[in-house]
């Protein structure tokens, strides 16, 4: 169905819907051909009779010709979006939002910190960096990544292919552990405080997990001697239209649709605290 | 005591810490309400028949900090007080009502037709309103709600505050016009108000009765209706609201004066209120101690319209 | 397409009389208007006027609303809370010129008889009116 | 950009025989100050972002969902407005819908339909304020047309009406009129009220500003600049996506699917729609988000004024 105006979804069947923990589930449907995104952009979903609802992109748009979102059960879009099977239909819209700054990324080690469905939007750029064709332009890639308990983590699979990996370094933790747990256990930012032990330069930490594990995670960032210009986070707001004009997402002088969801933190710090 | 002595009285002796009251607004006519906790400010306090404004809203949001509230009483402010403490909205030895008799409000868009009119310009004298040193009936420029009245005076209250004038006006039955109508004529009226509205929420929000933390009309679990304003989602939601307002409605006509539209939105609680009145015998914010209409029943409760 | 408009209407019906009586009603074969669309709910008592404002606003053209006679209510005394918020509702569409939209009604469990009489006599009623006029310039949800 | 007075005078009846030619609404603020036989709207915004407007369809049919786009319409129509308001469509409302990749379609049809003409302002009212907001009530930038009514006709620059050229006691009339509003005009806010407003936001005097403020939205309605709109669907089966207005005085304008509200206080959004307003959108725009028309402030049911509260603010920074 070909996508007329630009606040139109194009229908698309859902190709694959795995379940990751009890409330989340990832859903893999076709990537038109005129979507094309980059890491940490988002995209509106539409699921017909319920309603529209903005959500990061988890895979990365070096793997092809599907796209994938990792979406937690908690409201009434989410909720319908769950009661979904394969083959059934749902809309789309996007992508939108800026992206991680992948040029300015180019040379530089990078430190991934996640927190439960806050690896989704990580992911894309993992991806993105583990690709063959990218791998090289990058430097070390250090991944943190951390969830309530062990049934809590997603992308299970994909954690167990890097883990395989010899050109990165994957660290799970969770806050509370159970017999067969044999990982960490601890809250992210502690965690990060005595696993991450290399000096800092060359570094630029992407963050992404609920609001109270970003703040304290740049707090032990700083205190590793983060420059605020390399901590990168991605903002959650309210959306309609993904598109900077229907107003809700507006934050100081930005718009979190359009201007984000990716900010600096130093960008943060100017910023009205309203997010 | 007069109403500045009072108030100033009990804020020097630290007896409240504001005193809920009026105080003169930035255009013509216009009265904004205001807290006033430093006893030199009470000067600026002001009670007029620009008055409008039900300020026993405010008692729900108050600042932190003040736990014991004078407020200048009307008596549809009064009622609406008795409601909230009868709701258990408020706690009666927190709230001092200082009342005020009302000499109705004057509905400020009839002043419009006097272009560039002042303020000193227009007095009241008995049941007269003097415009221009051209005297007219009280009754033709107030609300409608004022017009038909039952308590201009609080009939609770700490202390009465003395010499305000009550011009002693007929109770007009101003729904009577509308009654008489033949139903065609009155569903005409009612599409063509209620297509006006533009769901502002003013009228709930100046309403001292809407409280609720979550409107039904907001609610999206469930949704009773969409936020678009045509005629059928603004039936559902002034119609709903004049339900949920049954037995509640104190009668003081504020959202009619919110309204940005001038909506006689407040013909709705009216009729409501009316019929609670007529049948179940209950009038809200009057009696702290009668139970409210919805709880209880009769079992001769009128029958007739149930086939 | 272009039937002849038949008026649609929401039921409210308590399950423990009027639901039995409609439910009498069909087993005995006894014929009334198709026109009904029925909710069943535990009382009358539970009918929220928002409920049938909603009812209303999604198109119905009539409503009503049936329950246990007064004294009959499974729950004792809901049908007389019930019938409390109804009287100021039927008074306030009254007002509103639209009194004849929303019907009540006692029905118990053996009056099957009862029960297609009044869905008669509503549909009849609701027939006369005309379209719901809550619809007026409708035309983006309706046709595809 | 202020009058040239290289217009012409024509008749009235001249005047309203060429605006009669086309479907011609006005203000609710002209139609106010000047009786002028045509329908009213609010604001321009009601004719180019109309409260409510279906984008697509949906529905459920031969087994499967469908979408159908409903495209843009807009038929030729002529707005007179006041100055004010001619702003609020040229500086905000294009900006955002125009100005802001990707274009809006619904909004830009309407707007290439759209014959604007201002019609200038001979005094202020107790709320008006454009001059405070960089504005002029004989301004006539952005407006296809001026007109302004003079005790012998109207004054009127544009193309489409013919008159004669001023004679000197119009020229005179016109003059003394400006002087008299240089006279009358409020203050401009400072220069950098954007940045003080931008600074004041974590000012401990918020609360009692916003304390009064009924957090309604019948500012936001019936403001001329107000943009902000809500996509909901009516409608399970079959339905459609309707924008309509939504306002940032609304709690549930932020409320996300989660429960958190970044904006939950009422202080917040009032503050939000003040710096919205006067720091956000200019310092992203470089324009204020306001045009001072002074509807906020007259249709306030709680006269709560958005210009004493910037004053405030202002200096509470300073």
């Amino acid at each position: 169905m070909p996508c007329e105006g630009i606040y139109t979804p194009c229908l698309l069947p859902i190709a694959e819907i795995v379940e990751e923990t009890r409330d989340i589930k990832t859903f893999r449907i076709p990537r038109p051909e005129h979507f094309v995104y980059r890491p940490g952009q988002f995209a509106e979903i539409f699921v017909p009779g319920v309603g529209e609802a903005p959500f990061s992109i988890s895979s990365s748009p070096t793997e092809g010709t599907f796209l994938e979102f990792s979406i937690k059960r908690i409201g009434s879009v989410t909720q319908a979006l769950h009661r979904l099977n394969p083959g059934d239909t749902v809309g789309l819209r996007g992508p939108y939002g800026n992206g991680f700054p992948v040029e300015e990324l180019l040379g530089k080690h990078l430190l991934f910190v996640g927190g439960g469905i806050g690896l989704a939007p990580l992911r894309s750029l993992i991806n993105y960096v583990l690709s063959p064709e990218h791998r090289l332009s990058f430097g070390d890639v250090f991944i943190l990544y951390g969830a309530r308990t062990p049934q809590d983590l997603v992308f299970r699979w994909e954690l167990e292919r890097w883990r395989k990996r010899e050109d990165l370094t994957l660290c799970l933790t969770v806050d509370e552990g159970n017999a067969s747990w044999e990982g960490r256990v601890g809250l992210v930012p502690n965690v990060l405080r005595e696993v991450f032990s290399f000096p800092c330069t060359g570094w630029v930490s992407i963050v992404c997990g609920p609001p109270i594990m970003i703040k304290f995670t740049i707090k032990a960032l700083r205190e590793l001697g983060f420059a605020p210009g390399d901590i990168l986070t991605t903002l959650e707001m309210k959306m309609k239209c993904g598109l900077g004009k229907c107003g809700r997402c507006n934050i100081g002088p930005y718009y979190v649709c359009q201007d984000g969801p990716v900010f600096s933190y130093e960008t943060l710090l100017e910023m009205p605290e309203e997010y | 005591m007069t109403l500045h002595d009072a108030a100033r009285k009990l804020l020097e002796e630290h007896k409240v810490q504001g005193v809920l009251g009026y105080r003169k607004g930035s255009l013509p006519f216009r009265t904004r309400p205001y807290l006033f906790r430093d006893p030199c400010e009470i000067e600026e306090l002001v009670f007029n028949p620009f008055c409008g404004l039900n300020l026993a809203r405010y008692l729900l949001f108050l600042p932190q900090g003040i736990e014991r509230v004078a407020i200048v009483a009307k008596g549809c402010d009064g009622r609406a007080c008795v409601a909230l403490v009868r709701e258990n909205r408020l706690r009666r030895e927190n709230l001092l009502i200082l009342g005020v008799p009302c000499p109705g409000m004057v509905d400020t868009r009839k002043l419009a037709e006097w272009e560039g009119l002042k303020e000193h310009e227009v007095t009241l004298r008995g049941g007269e309103i003097v415009i221009r040193g051209v005297a007219y009936p009280l009754a033709s420029f107030l609300d409608a709600s004022c017009r038909r009245c039952r308590y201009r005076s609080p009939l609770v209250y700490d202390i009465l505050v003395e010499g305000g004038e009550v011009p002693s006006l007929p109770q007009e039955d101003t729904l009577r016009e509308l009654r008489s109508l033949p139903e065609e004529k009155r569903w005409e009226f009612f599409r063509k108000e209620l297509s006006r509205c533009i769901r502002c929420y003013a009228c709930r929000n100046a309403c001292p009765m809407c409280y609720c933390k979550e409107c039904f009309a907001e609610s999206h679990k469930p949704s009773f209706l969409h936020p678009s304003p045509t005629l059928r989602d603004n039936f559902v939601f002034h119609i709903g609201r004049a339900m949920h307002l049954a037995g509640r409605c104190v009668e003081c006509g504020a959202c009619e004066r919110a309204c940005p539209l001038g909506i006689p939105i407040a013909t709705l609680f009216l009729a409501v209120s009316d019929t609670v009145r007529e049948h179940f015998a209950f009038e809200a914010g009057v009696d702290v101690a009668a139970p409210a209409p919805f709880v209880t029943y009769r079992e001769d409760d009128p029958n007739a319209f149930i086939r | 397409m272009n039937s002849p408009w038949e008026p649609k209407i929401v039921a409210f019906l308590c399950h423990w009389c009027s639901y039995a009586g409609a439910d009498l009603a069909g087993v005995s074969r006894i014929q009334y208007p198709p026109n009904i669309r029925v909710v069943r709910v535990p009382c009358s008592g539970s009918v929220d006027p928002l409920y049938i404002l909603k009812a209303l606003r999604e198109g119905a053209d009539g409503v009503l609303v049936s329950g246990c006679h007064p004294g009959d209510c499974h729950y004792l005394s809901g049908n007389y809370f019930a019938r409390r918020k109804f009287l100021v509702l039927h008074k306030l569409l009254d007002l509103l010129g639209l009194r004849d939209r929303v019907h009540f009604s006692w029905v118990s469990a053996s009056e099957g008889q009862r029960f297609a009489d009044v869905v008669k006599a509503v549909t009849e009623v609701v027939r006369s009116l005309g379209p719901n006029p809550l619809r007026e310039g409708e035309s983006t949800c309706d046709t595809p | 950009m202020r009058l040239s007075g290289n217009g012409v005078v024509a008749t009235r009846e001249a005047f309203l025989e060429w605006l009669s030619r086309g479907r011609t609404f006005v203000t609710e603020t002209v139609a106010r100050r000047f009786r002028l036989p045509f329908p009213s709207v609010p604001t321009p915004k009601a004719v180019l972002l109309p409260q409510h407007e279906a984008l697509y369809r949906f529905f459920w049919a031969r087994r499967t969902w469908n979408v159908h786009p409903l495209p843009p319409e807009g038929t030729p129509i002529l707005l007179l407005a006041a100055p004010c308001e001619v702003k609020a469509v040229t500086d905000v409302l294009d900006a955002v819908f125009l100005g802001n990749a990707p274009q809006d379609p619904y909004y830009a049809t309407r707007r290439k339909n759209l014959i604007l003409g201002a019609l200038g302002c001979t005094f202020f009212e107790a709320t008006c304020f454009c001059t405070r907001v960089g504005g002029h009530p004989l301004s006539r930038e952005g407006a296809d047309f001026f007109a302004l009514p003079l005790s012998s006709g109207v004054y009127f620059e544009g193309e489409g009406v013919s008159g004669r050229p001023l004679a000197s006691s119009e020229k005179e009339e016109l003059e003394a009129l400006v002087a008299d509003l240089e006279k009358t005009a409020p203050p401009p806010f400072p220069e950098k009220t954007p940045e003080y407003l931008y600074e004041a936001f974590g000012c401990d005097i918020w609360e009692d500003i916003a304390w009064g403020c009924l957090n309604c939205g019948a500012c936001t309605f019936l403001c001329p600049t107000c943009f902000c709109f809500d996509l909901a669907l009516e409608g399970r089966l079959r339905g459609a996506m309707i924008r309509t207005w939504d306002s940032c005085m609304f709690p549930k304008f932020t409320l996300h699917a989660s429960s958190h509200n970044p904006r939950s206080h009422p202080m917040q959004r009032v503050r939000q729609r003040i710096l919205h307003k006067f720091s956000y959108h200019p310092l992203r725009k470089g324009v204020f988000g306001c045009v001072g028309c002074g509807r906020c402030v007259a249709l306030c049911p709680v006269n709560w004024d958005i210009r004493e509260a910037v004053e405030r603010v202002v200096s509470c920074a300073l």
